[in-house]
């Protein structure tokens, strides 16, 4: 074990996966010599060599096309895209390629071992073209895995099962979590189980869910809720596409109540989905309406972050709300 | 004068364009319209078993092309595509790799495949999406793919396969191939942002890539005073320091010389080639599409005079190494093989209900056995409306 | 009133804008001369000229990217994507800038007079890239409409509206009803207002909500629900963003019962967002779950394309496990 | 013969390649190293008002940025941007043209929004994200925007505005507009997609835009060598046969001419023009950013020695048109000026709560009526929480 940040984690990720394989290639914008803008890929260059670790031409849509190039090829590119706000230019070669190519040709060919990095989300006045939360324009596309970490453990565990896993997957990082997170983690190489959701902490009044960093506020007002005597059940997705129904409907039959909280705006947000199905799965044990807690729906704000974000005080009075329905 | 680097060079004092039209390409040609060799013309490697494939394909390909439009026509296929009048650029171009080199194609290039050995039935399955289709019967007609050829199933979306086929050759490269990959696509599909990212980043990350445009004069209805101002594609290989070669792609010497010629520099250098095809669409651009509403006979006569075929054949012809008697009997053969082919196909089972889920994962996840599942509870209840509940008995 | 189909109703819409407003511009891949592969602007070259309906080069990207600029000049550009399936070259133009033009320059500039036309859909033998459905990608964005008309004679009003309405508008057009739609059409201009659902009939057991060409069947499974003594209320949606929840709510109190059918896959489809919130909204009169009748959660399909389709059978099934829960 | 138009042009009968290296642009020099007019080189337009307009702006951007620096340090304002050793690329461009003209920047050329007349105030509104923020204080430090000043609000993903620029410029046009659009960008976002795109549909369309693209070597850590593999962008132009011009960036008046030249020929035929610009980014990327980790001093040296303002000053003393004394009253006034200014900025309050569902649509939906009131609800609830509570009263 060794006390690690998240970027440490992802970055421990990456090295044993170079290192046990040499077909595994890291590359994008600033990710060669200089490690990443953030620092994720740092020192892998001059341990790997160039060929293997190295800066791309500024062009998202370049980037991944590459990389479902050299997937389909057998290569097993992770490709950085350097903000999940920018990794739009990229959505064809996503959405259309990537998720379709195993599919669309019988599988004679696949992309399967394909993983695309990206830092997500707020919380570093970042304004609406560095903090945003677009897991929702992925997870309606069939084909690709879409997985968040909330902390160092779980995005190296994370991170090794995606690379190892034979379909193509999105990784979203919390960069507001990059050196803020801080835990033990194994020096070896682990996996943790993609599509399985975690109980994080069993509680038996309302289920609590939510992903990546969004699950600091959902455990910070777990703990407030404890104190006036509501017993929490908190429950970290993990794997959003495909996610996993059948923990969060077993925790939901348990707990009667749900509340989803995200970054990304309320409408059109993950949220949406999880609440139409678990509803329909557990109509006949709910006793209060699920309820989502979300960003507002507009562009992510700067110098109001503080008021849109979904913190632990909205989720809180959630969580009030929906005992006392 | 110790002048950094990138803003050394040569100097002027007098404010002057270069002219947007600075770079005229010139064109490689073998033949001349009437299919013989031009005095002093550069011959690509060619002995009479390649020129005979060669030959070959070109048939079958113009007998299938005739065929599909007429069983389009007879509503026995839904949808088709020719590429009559590109057959020399396509063949000859096919005809310039080796069978290891990874094809990545736009769609109008199934003689590139059927180069490589795509059978009859190979073609019909696909085209009739029937359980036998490699590809299972999920795209529609023409988007042909075979892992055993190594011909990467053809994607819709244009100009995507484009920076693919530069990371599919870096990869090659990483490895030690002995290998390249052979990028087509149209001059069209050359204006996506997907053409600037893909030639780009294969000459930054010495992907060891030919990029063949296929210059055809029309993507649909537009032509290429629409799609470009300047001279072609051509030039926009300089401009990424790519080694460019302009070719005419009726003259299927030229071509095989321009892709042989390409290949030995791309595997010696590990660097990428652009080759600008200049050809023309004759037929529709699809079974879908009437050309007379955007172009003239006149133009399209004037093209069909310098038709590759022709000129190939008669250059054949001049070595004697083919005779109109052979012609008529490979004609012949390839009508007959091909209708076959497609009274079979037409009648072969379409894929099982269960591919509908296949194929989306490695595995089938629960969520989409659940979906399958109630699906065939839902057509148990109407046998009569779903085609797949009559597959099954 | 005139007798049109579908394609003519459009082409009549832009016909009178570009007659009323020389500002208005149409353009897009084969659209000038041609008039467009569905030939949705036929005509409109010859009469308005090549300035103001014309081809452009191949590239979704640049069409949008030119149309935002157009829109931030003071012109009235209307875009085409030639088939829905190629939007997503150009998603970065539109969910980053289009959407965000206004906000992020504090009105300063706005792109508001945009509309970006494009067929979707399937049921035309198309396959998974001639058949999607994609309006789900873009109802999670704050800043621009979508809209999506079920008949000609919405079609005529629903465009006028959207290219009158001071903010940018995704319009989706039902392919598959192109030709096979005709109705009564008013020669002269109308408009039919955005951001309202409209009850194309009454009823009083379940709610049946849809839009665009999904309306067909769901009017057909409420024909055969009647045969069988189950009274529906049939709902289009009309306009997915911002919605009109107030319409559903309302029918959904007065019914009990909602059924939400579309043609794109389930996961992540807008059905699941107007679960979502008219669970929240009328939690304690729901006598059933909210069902989702949609594609499978796969690329869209060719051959099996009959099985696939969210049809007026599944619906039908679906009402009566809705009204028998 | 009656060749087919796209198939006409020279031809070749040896396969040869055109060099990725065939056409090298020269650079356009007025001035030497030392500030001094080379012999025999064409002069702009220029007197000495608009040699001190241009100066002044200089002055102030660098006084702008070194303030903004230490504020940043000082944790007084987020991030910030500086264009340090591009001054007289982007302000001796902003006055080459005229001031209904259009300008679409990246981020970098807070000079060109200075040079029109955005005030202290203004820059350090938006700095603050301030009430006064014409932006509302919704974007990261350094995206300014005016529309008085016909300069389009910076956004931040890169290469969006060149297809923009290209729209604009084309409705510029069709309204009889006496004005063009220029479009910056640098040449790490030339590599986008959108830049292929917006260049291509400019030839195509005639749209009256200057296309002015910002070579400074780095797109943060990323050299040039890894961004293209061609002799910049320059040749890009003729590839899409639009006239192209490549100019010292960091000589004022040569800068100038480029511009001038540029927008004498777009207005005149409603086409394009590019313009590469060969300037160094003498600073970080951002303050994010550290260069010590990607290039060596002694590069900063060299470019720091051939700086554009040096040589603007050390011209306009030879003109006779400043003076040391001027020089030193001029920084001094800028500097009291613009701290000035940062200290009322930073009391300044922010946007109202209101702001935050404002400009989403053109008025607010029922749905963000909806959620900014329950939010107000749940902030009264929690006033200590929230910075917004604390503003309203
Ligand atoms: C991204 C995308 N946009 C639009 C289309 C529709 N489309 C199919 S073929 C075609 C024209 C292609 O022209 P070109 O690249 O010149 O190839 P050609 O048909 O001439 O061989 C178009 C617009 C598409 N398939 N993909
Ligand atoms: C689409 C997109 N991708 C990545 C980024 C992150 N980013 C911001 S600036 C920058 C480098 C830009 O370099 P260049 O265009 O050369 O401009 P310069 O900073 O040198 O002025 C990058 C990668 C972005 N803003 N947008
Ligand atoms: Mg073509
Ligand atoms: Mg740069």
């Amino acid at each position: 074990m060794a006390q690690m940040n998240l970027l440490h984690a992802i970055n421990n990720a990456l090295d044993l996966a170079m290192e046990k394989n040499d077909k595994v290639l890291c590359f994008g914008e600033d990710v060669g010599h200089f490690g990443g803008v953030f620092r994720s890929t740092s020192g892998l260059q001059d341990k790997y060599g160039k060929e293997r670790c190295f800066n791309t031409p500024l062009t998202e849509q370049g980037i991944i096309g590459f990389a479902n190039g050299l997937a389909a090829q057998g290569s097993v590119p992770i490709a950085e895209i350097q903000f999940a706000d920018y990794i739009f230019p990229a959505f064809d070669q996503i959405v259309n390629e990537t998720a379709k190519f195993r599919y669309r040709s019988g599988n004679e060919f696949n992309v399967g071992s394909l993983v695309i990095r990206t830092p997500y989300g707020g919380g570093i006045a970042g304004g609406l073209y560095h903090s945003q939360s677009p897991e929702a324009y992925f997870t309606g596309t069939p084909g690709i895995k879409v997985v968040v970490p909330r902390n160092p453990h779980q995005a190296k565990g994370l991170l090794l099962a995606s690379i190892n896993d034979d379909n193509p997957v999105v990784f979203f990082e919390p960069k507001r979590l990059y050196r803020a997170s801080i835990g033990e983690v194994p020096e070896e190489a682990y996996e943790i189980e993609l599509g399985k959701a975690e109980v994080v902490s069993a509680g038996s009044d309302v289920t609590l869910l939510g992903w990546g960093a969004q699950m600091e506020y959902i455990e910070k007002a777990s703990d407030m809720a404890k104190e006036i005597g509501i017993s929490c059940e908190v429950v970290d997705l993990r794997t959003l596409l495909p996610w996993d129904v059948e923990t969060i409907a077993q925790s939901v039959t348990k707990t009667g109540r749900l509340i989803i909280s995200h970054e990304a705006p309320l409408t059109g947000g993950f949220a949406g989905e999880i609440s139409a199905t678990i509803s329909e799965k557990c109509f006949l044990h709910l006793e209060s309406p699920i309820s989502r807690v979300c960003g507002l729906d507009t562009p992510y704000p700067l110098i109001q972050e503080k008021e849109y974000i979904a913190d632990h005080l909205k989720i809180f009075e959630a969580i009030k709300a929906s005992v006392n329905f | 004068m110790n002048r950094p680097e990138h803003n050394a060079g040569t100097s002027i004092h007098q404010a002057s364009f270069i002219s947007g039209q600075a770079l005229s390409i010139p064109t490689l040609r073998v033949l001349n319209d009437d299919g013989v060799v031009i005095d002093g013309a550069q011959m690509p490697q060619i002995d009479q078993a390649l020129a005979l494939r060669i030959y070959d394909t070109m048939a079958y390909i113009r007998v299938l092309d005739e065929r599909m439009v007429s069983a389009q026509r007879q509503g026995r296929v839904s949808f088709y595509m020719t590429c009559k009048g590109e057959e020399a650029s396509i063949i000859g171009s096919a005809a310039g790799l080796s069978d290891d080199d990874m094809i990545m194609a736009q769609y109008r290039e199934h003689a590139a495949i059927r180069y490589r050995g795509f059978t009859s039935d190979n073609f019909m399955n696909q085209l009739f999406s029937n359980g036998k289709d490699l590809g299972k019967g999920r795209q529609m007609p023409i988007h042909y793919g075979s892992n055993e050829l190594n011909y990467m199933t053809i994607s819709s979306p244009l100009a995507t396969q484009i920076p693919q086929a530069t990371g599919y050759a870096y990869g090659q490269r990483l490895q030690g191939r002995d290998a390249i990959t052979m990028c087509y696509f149209g001059e069209g599909a050359a204006s996506e942002g997907d053409f600037h990212a893909g030639l780009n980043m294969a000459a930054v990350l010495k992907a060891p890539t030919i990029f063949y445009c296929r210059n055809n004069g029309y993507a649909i209805s537009t032509s290429t005073d629409e799609q470009f101002a300047g001279d072609g594609i051509a030039p926009r290989g300089v401009g990424y320091g790519i080694e460019t070669m302009r070719v005419d792609g009726n003259d299927c010497l030229a071509v095989l010389l321009a892709v042989q010629t390409a290949r030995e520099y791309v595997l010696a250098h590990n660097k990428p080639v652009l080759i600008e095809a200049m050809s023309y669409r004759l037929g529709a651009h699809s079974t879908s599409d009437d050309p007379s509403g955007y172009r003239s006979k006149e133009e399209e006569e004037l093209w069909a005079k310098i038709d590759g075929v022709l000129r190939f054949k008669a250059w054949m012809q001049a070595q004697g190494w083919w005779t109109q008697e052979q012609d008529d009997a490979l004609y012949a053969k390839y009508r007959e093989e091909v209708l076959n082919a497609l009274k079979v196909a037409e009648k072969v089972a379409p894929p099982t209900l269960n591919e509908l889920v296949s194929d989306v994962y490695s595995d089938v996840p629960t969520h989409l056995q659940q979906q399958l599942s109630e699906l065939k509870q839902h057509i148990a209840k109407y046998p009569a409306h779903y085609p797949a509940a009559k597959e099954s008995h």
